[in-house]
């Protein structure tokens, strides 16, 4: 089984470091943002926050281009954050209006923004998977060196589709990436308790992918990481998988406090690695960004977020003679 | 007898309490129904009680789950295994139909195949296409399985420990909505429901509304509401679709000359039209207006209140389509 | 306009052909359905003609397989996966029904997902309760699917060139009894029929005969029984369930005042309940019996041909049920 | 991972081996009179022939106890025959008569047993699985030591159930064995088109439970190692693995010669391989068996079948009353 390199880290531009880690602000306001809309009663259902994950999803999409696609999961938020989507038609359909990316007919979990190459979070765990091969199946016909990503969490993994696809992802080459978001949890239970055997790594190795695991708090390694397989499928060799360990800070949704089955030390010990923070640091080090330019930055996320609930409030509920429309093209 | 109040989720939650302890063999599976609970609290304090081997949290592999369910009911076991939402049923559709149905059948009776599927259904909860689907249609189509859509508390109960004992594979499903709020009294005393008998929920004379699962509580209310203008609305719960209470429909249409369908699944090709042909058959000679099908509208389920609230049948809808029958009649 | 005959695997292999060729992004994929050409010789020469890229053989994962289908639909392909027996569907019911139907009104219209779902049905060969059931009434009850059922070769070719440049997502229903056994004229130069208009199959004014897919073919012969004893039948295909031409049958009803339904899938839950539903209320006044429902019957279906042939509609059973609507008219 | 040891061959006693060659005698002449039966239209249906691959299923089947379990797949005659299964009632359920043993009502791809544990022939690939592993699951509540046996093919392999379930087997120390007869092809098409990776004891062995390849054809090599992965079973390890490269010498049905995507050699090499011939060369060589007990056993069998068809043919069809008969218990 041929070895993906061991993460040496890559060169990345300033630029393109100050992008990650503004999104990575913008992902994590979003779910901060959302929690308190919840709470206010602002928005219907409820919400899967992923505020701790945010390396994962900005350092697997910035290591992609506009034209690759990606396919994400009921926790989906940051993924479309880091392929660039805006949190303004966000915002709105998470509070089902009609200016939200879907019309507010998809909702919290099903948002899409098909022109950023965003497939759409989805609802069915390991639902995304089938769609992200499909789309690696689209890329490798059109030859055009572009990719598909798809995310799934450490539940999402036992789910036979995983299996069935990378067996076909293999077969045929196709530019697909899997990318393993272990938060350590499914909904209430750990990920030890219902993931036999070796490891995913083993598992990708014995479909005949290269599998690498990364720490998913460390945005630069989870870049470089992904950078290497993408190219790898760029080049034409196939599927690649990648897992991410990582951690939610909240609950399974915004109604559950997550306390219940983790300890606080389990929490206290995985805010102690916060990804934000963590790149923080290095970006000060490396003297990409001042304290102050941080600041000004979170600022600047913070207002933007206050005016797309603004925004969201105002904005109308879809009329009610749109509901019989898209069903059918 | 003495009878205290329960919700929807607490009579479910007895009765597999009660039947866990009646029965060695019942074993209840899923996604998080052990040490949580449930994500709708029916096995509360059900993994404390029977232990992990009685109690199971599964990996995310409905395929897979289900399919050791089968194995183990044809194996002298009663396995419960729970699809958190009825949309995910689709994933082990192969393992419902193709081999717990049919095994009994086709080894020529050599197996039983004593199995509870329990799911819910149910839409109105702003959660989205893939969170709000209603499937019983589906099943109530396939030979071999069972059918129960129960409307209170006190039916889940007695329809439940029902199906908890049965030989055969049953699909169970449950409106999540009524979980937490619809409550309602379920005596001490043990007692179960047959299989195949509707129940009347409220007597009536002038129409005939059938309504299953949570569909009822609006169909009495709109019931309540007809009463206001003097329209007497008989409300018959079918409670299980296979075996189907035909008769009971049948009879109450033949007195009142007319019907209303109500159901929570899509209304083409689901449950409305066979409720409505077995009607129109049986109670051909006394129907004085077409069978009026309010089922779900035939759009994937719209996540903005708005929108989702227009798709599922409602108290206004209801006594809308009585209105129609009423004045079809006087053509 | 110059005809041949084909048989109805040959129409649906024309059809694949003629559209591989004319949509570079079309491809098919399935369980041998490359170099060896189906197992019902549907695909016949393709891989020879178009490539391994084109027609392309998977492995044994049916949800795999129609998952990738679906990305490459949302990606600008038009997929054609092959579900070579229909009862095997249950595997990839979560891509279809979840994914498939749902994800165009989820994005809001973002995305089409011109893909089109190839499955057999019917029973008849001594196949077992496995390999011969006849599902469409699932999918025509979830919303964003098309449904198809063509009973000859010319509405075969017709319906599938539609369905092959169709946006959304259509499952083409063959009965896989009809592949060799039916001949059709099917003309030379190229045609397309429209989704949604049922066809008079023979024309009549006594009754009316629904029929649909392979069971055309019994009503037929159950009309020229029935015109030997002087009753007139009339029989229609409504073609598709969804969508389906209501007007046309209602208005054959109206003029008839009697129908039978006749359908090769389970009867309880099923199409007959939809059409006969849809007949009662749309024809209610002019109907003098009720509707005749002749679906399987509800029984997995059994190997031993004695049995099988009792569960499956058949001319004398129809024609049964056309006297039993005509006795009920005398009353 | 833990390692079997490879295949040392135990030791088998005399009664055992000529049980063993009785069944695969059996389970030849089975396959080769329903080809018969077929062709003389004495049979409604198709039928699926594993004639050639005898070592498996008896190899497996006679290092089980009674009352352990098999589930067989649309290729399942010997797995029958193996278990102990009686002819006689299986041709007359080829033949869909009322003396068959699901009365008629399974047909070929449907045979059952389930007194002798033989849980059913499964006409949906890996269909078989998922059985398995429950009655896997009721063996460990028993707490008897019994075992389950899923018997599949090359193809089914990369049914997602497969995984699935592969998970929860070794998460629950299942007494599961996976019997995967490598018959070289699916329906009409080579296995190595169809499956990636690193084999399939990779797969087993990334999914945590250890896994065997073995020469299919050598009946003593299946049982070996089926005795040390059920003996692994009863102590309470969990599942294992065991794949099995063989051969079908038919079509994939009665109605396909088995030549057009095959080639004569590739046969031919096969069938200068038979389990059978090699078998007898052994039991002769060992002194088991004389040249003229095997020609005995040969015309035994022969007469048997003979029988089994004459009975078959003159059973009645069951009474058509019996088509509303157990649809529900
Ligand atoms: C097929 C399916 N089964 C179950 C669920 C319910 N469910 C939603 S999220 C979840 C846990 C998912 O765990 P994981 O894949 O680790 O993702 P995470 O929530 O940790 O991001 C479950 C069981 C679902 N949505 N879909
Ligand atoms: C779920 C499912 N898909 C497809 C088929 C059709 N089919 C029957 S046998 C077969 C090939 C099976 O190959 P393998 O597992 O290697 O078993 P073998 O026939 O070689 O014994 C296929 C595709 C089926 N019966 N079930
Ligand atoms: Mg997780
Ligand atoms: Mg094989």
């Amino acid at each position: 089984m041929e070895r993906l390199s061991q993460i040496a880290e890559v060169v990345v531009d300033r630029d393109t470091m100050i992008e990650m880690y503004h999104r990575m602000l913008l992902a994590r306001a979003f779910e901060e943002t959302v929690f308190d809309v919840y709470r206010r009663g602002w928005m219907p259902g409820l919400a899967h926050l992923a505020d701790g994950q945010e390396a994962v999803p900005v350092g697997v999409c910035m290591a992609l281009r506009p034209d690759d696609t990606i396919t994400s999961t009921h926790r989906g938020h940051g993924h479309i954050i880091g392929k660039g989507g805006q949190v303004e038609p966000m915002m709105a359909e998470v509070m089902g209006k009609a200016t939200g990316y879907c019309r507010g007919k998809g909702g919290e979990m099903h948002i899409a923004d098909v022109k950023l190459g965003i497939l759409g979070a989805n609802g069915i765990v390991g639902g995304g998977i089938g769609i992200a091969a499909g789309s690696a199946f689209t890329a490798k016909r059109e030859g055009k060196g572009r990719v598909s990503v798809a995310f799934f969490g450490d539940g999402a993994i036992n789910q036979g589709i995983w299996y069935e696809t990378a067996n076909m992802a293999v077969l045929w080459k196709l530019p697909l990436i899997y990318v393993c978001e272990n938060n350590q949890y499914t909904e209430y239970t750990n990920y030890r308790k219902l993931q036999a055997g070796e490891g995913l790594v083993a598992r990708a190795e014995a479909m005949g992918m290269p599998g690498l695991e990364v720490d998913g708090n460390d945005v630069l390694a989870v870049y470089s990481a992904t950078l290497e397989m993408v190219e790898r499928a760029r080049r034409g060799e196939g599927p690649s998988m990648l897992v991410c360990h990582t951690f939610r800070y909240g609950g399974h949704h915004v109604g559950d406090p997550g306390t219940k089955y983790r300890t606080k030390e389990e929490i206290e010990e995985w805010k102690a690695k916060d990804p934000i923070v963590r790149f923080e640091k290095v970006l000060v080090e490396r003297g990409v960004l001042s304290p102050g330019d941080i600041e000004e930055m979170h600022s600047k996320v913070e207002k933007r977020l206050a005016a797309a609930v603004e925004a969201g409030r105002n904005a109308p509920y879809p009329d009610v003679s749109e509901v019989t429309e898209h069903v059918y093209a | 007898m003495s009878t205290r109040e329960l919700t929807f989720a607490q009579a479910i939650r007895e009765a597999l309490d009660e039947e866990l302890a009646r029965d060695p063999n019942l074993f209840i599976l899923g996604e998080d129904v052990g040490a949580w609970g449930g994500v709708f609290r029916c096995t509360e304090g059900l993994y404390e009680k029977y232990g992990p081997d009685r109690v199971i949290d599964t990996p995310l592999s409905e395929e897979g789950f289900v399919g050791l369910a089968v194995g183990a009911a044809m194996t002298g076991m009663h396995p419960v295994p729970e699809i958190m939402f009825g949309d995910f049923i689709t994933l082990a559709m192969d393992q419902i139909v193709n081999q717990a149905a049919k095994m009994r059948y086709m080894t020529g009776g050599q197996v039983k195949v004593p199995i509870t599927f329990r799911a819910t259904m149910g839409a109105g909860r702003s959660s989205g296409a893939q969170h709000s689907q209603s499937w019983h249609a589906w099943f109530a189509h396939v030979p071999g399985l069972k059918v129960v859509v129960p409307s209170t508390p006190y039916d889940a109960k007695g329809l439940l420990k029902t199906a908890l004992r049965e030989p055969n594979p049953v699909v169970f499903f449950e409106d999540k909505v009524m979980y937490a709020k619809i409550k309602g009294p379920v005596p001490e005393e043990e007692y179960t429901i047959p299989f195949g008998k509707a129940d009347i929920k409220r007597e009536g004379s002038d129409i005939t509304l059938v309504a299953l699962s949570r569909m009822v509580h609006p169909t009495l209310a709109a019931a309540e509401m007809l009463a206001k203008e003097g329209i007497s609305a008989e409300v018959i719960d079918p409670r299980t679709l296979t075996p189907l209470d035909e008769e009971t429909l049948i009879q109450s249409v033949c007195k009142t000359g007319g019907a209303v369908i109500v159901d929570e699944g899509y209304n083409r090709f689901g449950v409305t039209a066979e409720l409505a042909a077995v009607i129109a058959y049986g109670a051909f000679d006394y129907l004085d207006a077409p069978v009026e099908r309010l089922g779900a509208m035939d759009v994937p389920i719209p996540f903005s209140p708005p929108l989702e609230f227009t798709t599922i049948p409602d108290e206004q809808k209801i006594v809308e389509r009585v209105h129609k029958v009423l004045e079809g009649r006087r053509r």
